[in-house]
């Protein structure tokens, strides 16, 4: 089992006769994933990969039965596409970009949540279902089956981190990239609750950073009587207040922003913090102990 | 972008809002010739909290003293930042201070309007403000707001103004893509009236392309940088110079962070954030090295990559070339891991030069280069 | 409050949406020292259609052509204005022209994007524009107007940037409170790139209270009103004036309207639209008198009310109170009916003054009246 | 029977402690019309007129079971006022000012239809259905209980057309003040569907105006092979163009916005157009007659 994409999704690409496009298309093949259209305005008729091409997402899911997508368009067309995706009938839609105002983000998480679907990004690489699926464009090397829930607002933390996990054979039901702007189509708390009901799942990995509410979302969740064990790492620890470090979200503006704060809202909601990378393996094996019990 | 206090309030006052009038100026002489209502407050502006209590905000009663303030206000450093105006308004007679914000917060999926009772200087220390989770502006409702302002705000038309001002806000923070609106202190005067004594406004730079006056303040910023940031960012490189000795080139802003803080834990200090991921090329690379090699702060250099999309015996070949050429002895570390990471270590290795897969022992390695090598 | 062009692509500019840059000026004199690339429009700032048949579009290659446009233009006049200002802006090589506006309709309960493939100045006389009924700005959907543009539009870089632009648009129309926003000609260059050529925006006066520039404009726009106009805003009555004879003073839009119809019925042609019905009293109704009886054009005046919520008695006794101290000799034709109007009437009887209960006898005697009195 | 309002209706009035409001529901009450409950924030627990008054609308609901509401509150609040009204189980609510942003009218609109009620207004009396109920300020004397519809955009209009017709003996099922402003609650086009779907109303007076769409929609109604008669009177006939005159929309544009143009349209369509105020009661007359055959 996994959270929100497996074996039988069926994946629609927008803007697949892009380079990006393209390139994912053929790395989500490659991965097994049912990836069943490609959307071009203008473009219907033709193919990428063997893939056919249409005008419409309304098209593609008509004719592919497509029920989950992930659009690569530029900020300024962003919305469109996801809310084209969204009300075409996806029920899981992963906006990978970066810099699209937030406003749009906010727009984007509410139409997919109007519909009862979800939406991940933006800013993000997506979410993987190791060895059923993936929805993005994360090195599929780094994973494999397994019981542990991923997530991550840093991309490349995620990638490092979920290598470490599978060396070590801790292996992933899920690594969901939530994204590192402030607004995000799936949140921590909503991963966290997707990963709460999914029965292969025995424990949380969450990777965040400093700034934004995201972490206390994971703390509220790992006091619950009825959590799954959680064990973090959060970075930033040694970032200097007032300055943005690469991700939008990632700024400290108060005392609730700092790494500090919020590892001490950890801790005292019973989660296993790792105080670094190196510690991150030996915290979730930990976590997955405490599943055990 | 946070707009400094001038431009903030002409943003509110564009929108409608109460806010005092004043002007700004650039030069102690500009004061000349203004007529100002004395007594008028003279306030730094600059992107620096705490400026009241150092000495930031003064109150003047003569056009020489105003001149006074402003000279002292402009050749001082708030937080290490120089002010690059003062504004002059006049000064308020204030009632009462209330504390007003519209903010972004992800749990929310969007606004949230902050709301309290005493605001001013103390807002940090005291209790915490109401919260109204609004996420999309269109979905601010009066009564819902107004049921919650009852709990601490009792006079009736006060608490009326407060629901209206919030709704005024989040339009205006939707329809000028702002992330943050803070009105703090958000005055009440002597007939009850509400203006807007500070105002805090932070504008989405990734709205740019549908804000022309955005797109100027981001290249008014661009300009004020200094040079090496500047061109990092036309190189997109995302570089923010820090105070330690261990320069760190990285790839992915979590990393970078995860890079930083195993310095720190090994002992040292990172001496930038200088993310490359956004321009992997010889060009990147090598504006990145270049930076590094020639600041001096700079004891040793970390390279650290992990290759996802990105294929790391192509930066292998990359550093190859950039390092055969380099003429800086400064120490310098490498660990390319991830895709093709066995690749780009027998490249490197051929090539004369060592490289770490794992992070944690070239974070020690780069360190100890770097106290080594400081005098 | 229709915006000239040159503040209406003030604001296209501002929301990042291509536009020539012009600049504007007031006196020929202007001109003098300012860098044109020539050639260059000079272009008549007036609202008023049919500008370019009428010279207020000029092609100019030198300072001098420019300055001799622009003393010609500035006293000309267009459909009986005179412009305010002429714009200058580099005359552009445009490829195609398009038409397309965002504007509000009430079947749609909001915005319609309409497009045409040929716009210019023929919009009106050719076919009809596709139109995409939205409704509230966020309820557009680029594929739903791109399907629709298919139809009629095969350059597909040109569609897409046309979605995109027509999202634009509906954005502002919603963030600045416009009711129309039409770009025409839209304006395809050499380089495929959009631009817009002309635009003609209004925005919503009703929002004067969110938006200080619309206030403003609204402020510019009454002082520019002639003195009658202006002092029967300050009094919230509402004036227009027009060319006929017969002076109305009537309460609701649509009433007014209707006996302005029943005087043209009647033979006769009314003075003025003058609805009364937001001041009924001494100060409002002596307001419309005075102007009534101090307009030589005005040969005979209809005092016509329908009493609402408005009590008839009420108006009669202001009417008698005013008619007692009136100097004109001007006739006069009382309708008072609705409610008390049996009272008003009898009021009206012992104070010496008819009143009718009808309104089309007391339109034919106004029409018969002002007829006598005309030379 | 009637549209939208009727004996039974249980009336709420946001703003009933201000002069207009205090006005209204005392002349609603005269009318036999069941005002419930008032609403003014901070002054719950008082009364005006006997009416209770309570501190929100959904308090109001809760302890009278208003399920209708009418706004007098200025135009930058009054858009809270209507959505407070709509989402707290008003189907019908009325927003009878002027001055209104037609954004907020759009706003208004939608989410009373999002709520499958309806808005009236603005910049209208409000509606009336004779001898049974009134919500808004229009004379009561103007009107007696019979088998027109009326339909207007203009309310100083309707008042006289209405006494015409009551004095004439044709009484009306409902009167609806649509509003002068260009955005419209219920639009004529809706007006007309209700009005067709009432059994009580066998023929439909309709008052327009120059500018604007809603006589086209009127004349789509007219031509219809199952409408009911349709007569119309429009005024403005002499108004020049380019000037606004009094209402928002009243404004001519294009030729579709003249006088000229709607006439032919409406006549095309079989609509019994009156070419004056005097001339309406006859062509209600015929429309009648017209029902009848």
């Amino acid at each position: 089992m996994s959270i929100l994409l497996d074996a039988a999704s069926r994946v629609v690409v927008l803007g697949i006769t892009g380079r990006i496009g393209t390139f994912s298309a053929r790395d989500m093949l490659a991965y097994g994933t049912q990836v069943v259209a490609g959307v071009s305005p203008g473009r219907g008729g033709s193919n990428v990969e063997g893939i056919p091409v249409f005008g419409s997402v309304a098209a593609a899911v008509a004719a592919t039965g497509a029920d989950t997508a992930i659009v690569y368009v530029p900020a300024p067309l962003a919305l469109d596409g996801v809310l084209e995706a969204v009300e075409s009938g996806c029920r899981l839609v992963a906006y990978p970009g970066d810099g699209l105002p937030v406003r749009e983000a906010m727009e984007m998480r509410a139409a997919a949540r109007a519909q009862g679907g979800w939406m991940v990004g933006p800013n993000s690489p997506g979410l993987i279902s190791p060895g059923r699926a993936k929805l993005g464009f994360m090195p599929s090397f780094c994973y494999q089956p397994g019981p542990i829930g991923v997530i991550s607002r840093s991309g490349s933390l995620s990638y490092e981190a979920s290598l470490r996990l599978t060396q070590a054979g801790l292996g992933q039901s899920s690594v969901i990239g939530i994204g590192g702007d402030p607004v995000k189509g799936v949140n921590a708390a909503e991963a966290i609750a997707l990963f709460h009901d999914d029965p292969a799942t025995e424990a949380i990995v969450y990777l965040g950073e400093i700034g934004g509410s995201d972490e206390y979302a994971v703390a509220d969740y790992a006091q619950r009587a009825d959590a799954k064990p959680v064990a973090t790492l959060l970075v930033g620890r040694t970032a200097p207040p007032g300055r943005k470090m690469g991700h939008a979200a990632a700024l400290i503006g108060s005392y609730a922003d700092t790494w500090e704060s919020k590892v001490v809202a950890l801790e005292a909601a019973g989660a296993v913090v790792a105080r670094s990378l190196d510690a991150l393996v030996d915290a979730a094996r930990e976590a997955l102990r405490r599943s055990a019990r | 972008m946070l707009l400094n206090e001038a431009r903030g309030k002409r943003l509110l006052a564009a929108a409608g809002i109460a806010v005092p009038v004043g002007i700004e100026i650039t030069t102690p002489a500009a004061v000349a010739g203004a007529r100002f209502a004395f007594p008028v407050a003279v306030k730094a502006q600059v992107a620096s909290g705490g400026r009241g209590l150092a000495g930031g905000v003064r109150r003047c009663n003569s056009e020489a003293e105003v001149s006074e303030a402003a000279a002292a206000i402009l050749s001082t450093r708030f937080s290490g930042l120089l002010p690059s105006t003062v504004l002059v308004e006049p000064w308020l007679a204030i009632a009462r201070e209330l504390y007003l914000s519209v903010v972004i917060d992800g749990r929310a999926g969007g606004f949230v309007v902050l709301y309290a009772p005493k605001g001013g200087v103390d807002i940090e220390t005291g209790p915490k403000p109401l919260a109204y989770p609004v996420g999309l502006a269109r979905n601010f409702r009066a009564h819902v707001f107004r049921a919650l302002l009852e709990s601490v705000e009792h006079d009736r038309k006060l608490l009326e103004q407060i629901v209206a001002l919030a709704r005024r806000l989040l339009r205006l923070a939707e329809a000028a893509d702002c992330t943050t609106i803070e009105i703090n202190p958000l005055a009440v005067l002597a007939d009850g009236s509400l203006t807007a004594a500070d105002a805090k406004i932070v504008r989405d730079d990734a709205a740019a392309w549908r804000h022309a006056d955005i797109a100027t303040a981001l290249e008014q910023a661009r300009a004020a940088e200094t040079e090496d940031v500047r061109r990092c960012l036309d190189a997109n490189l995302m570089l923010v110079w820090l105070e330690g000795e261990v320069g760190l080139l990285s790839g992915g802003a979590g990393m970078t962070m995860a890079a930083m803080d195993a310095i720190e834990a090994a002992g040292g200090h990172a001496a930038c954030f200088l993310d490359c991921s956004g321009n992997p090329t010889p060009a990147g690379f090598g504006l990145a090295l270049e930076l590094l090699d020639s600041n001096p702060t700079v004891r040793s250099i970390l390279v650290s990559m992990f290759g996802g999309g990105l294929q790391m015996d192509r930066v292998a070949r990359t550093l190859i070339e950039l390092l055969r050429n380099r003429s800086s002895t400064k120490p310098l570390v490498l660990r390319l891991d991830g895709t093709r990471g066995d690749v780009a270590t027998t490249l490197l290795a051929d090539a004369g030069f060592a490289n770490h897969r794992a992070l944690g022992p070239a974070v020690s390695e780069a360190v100890r280069l770097a106290q080594e090598t400081t005098p």
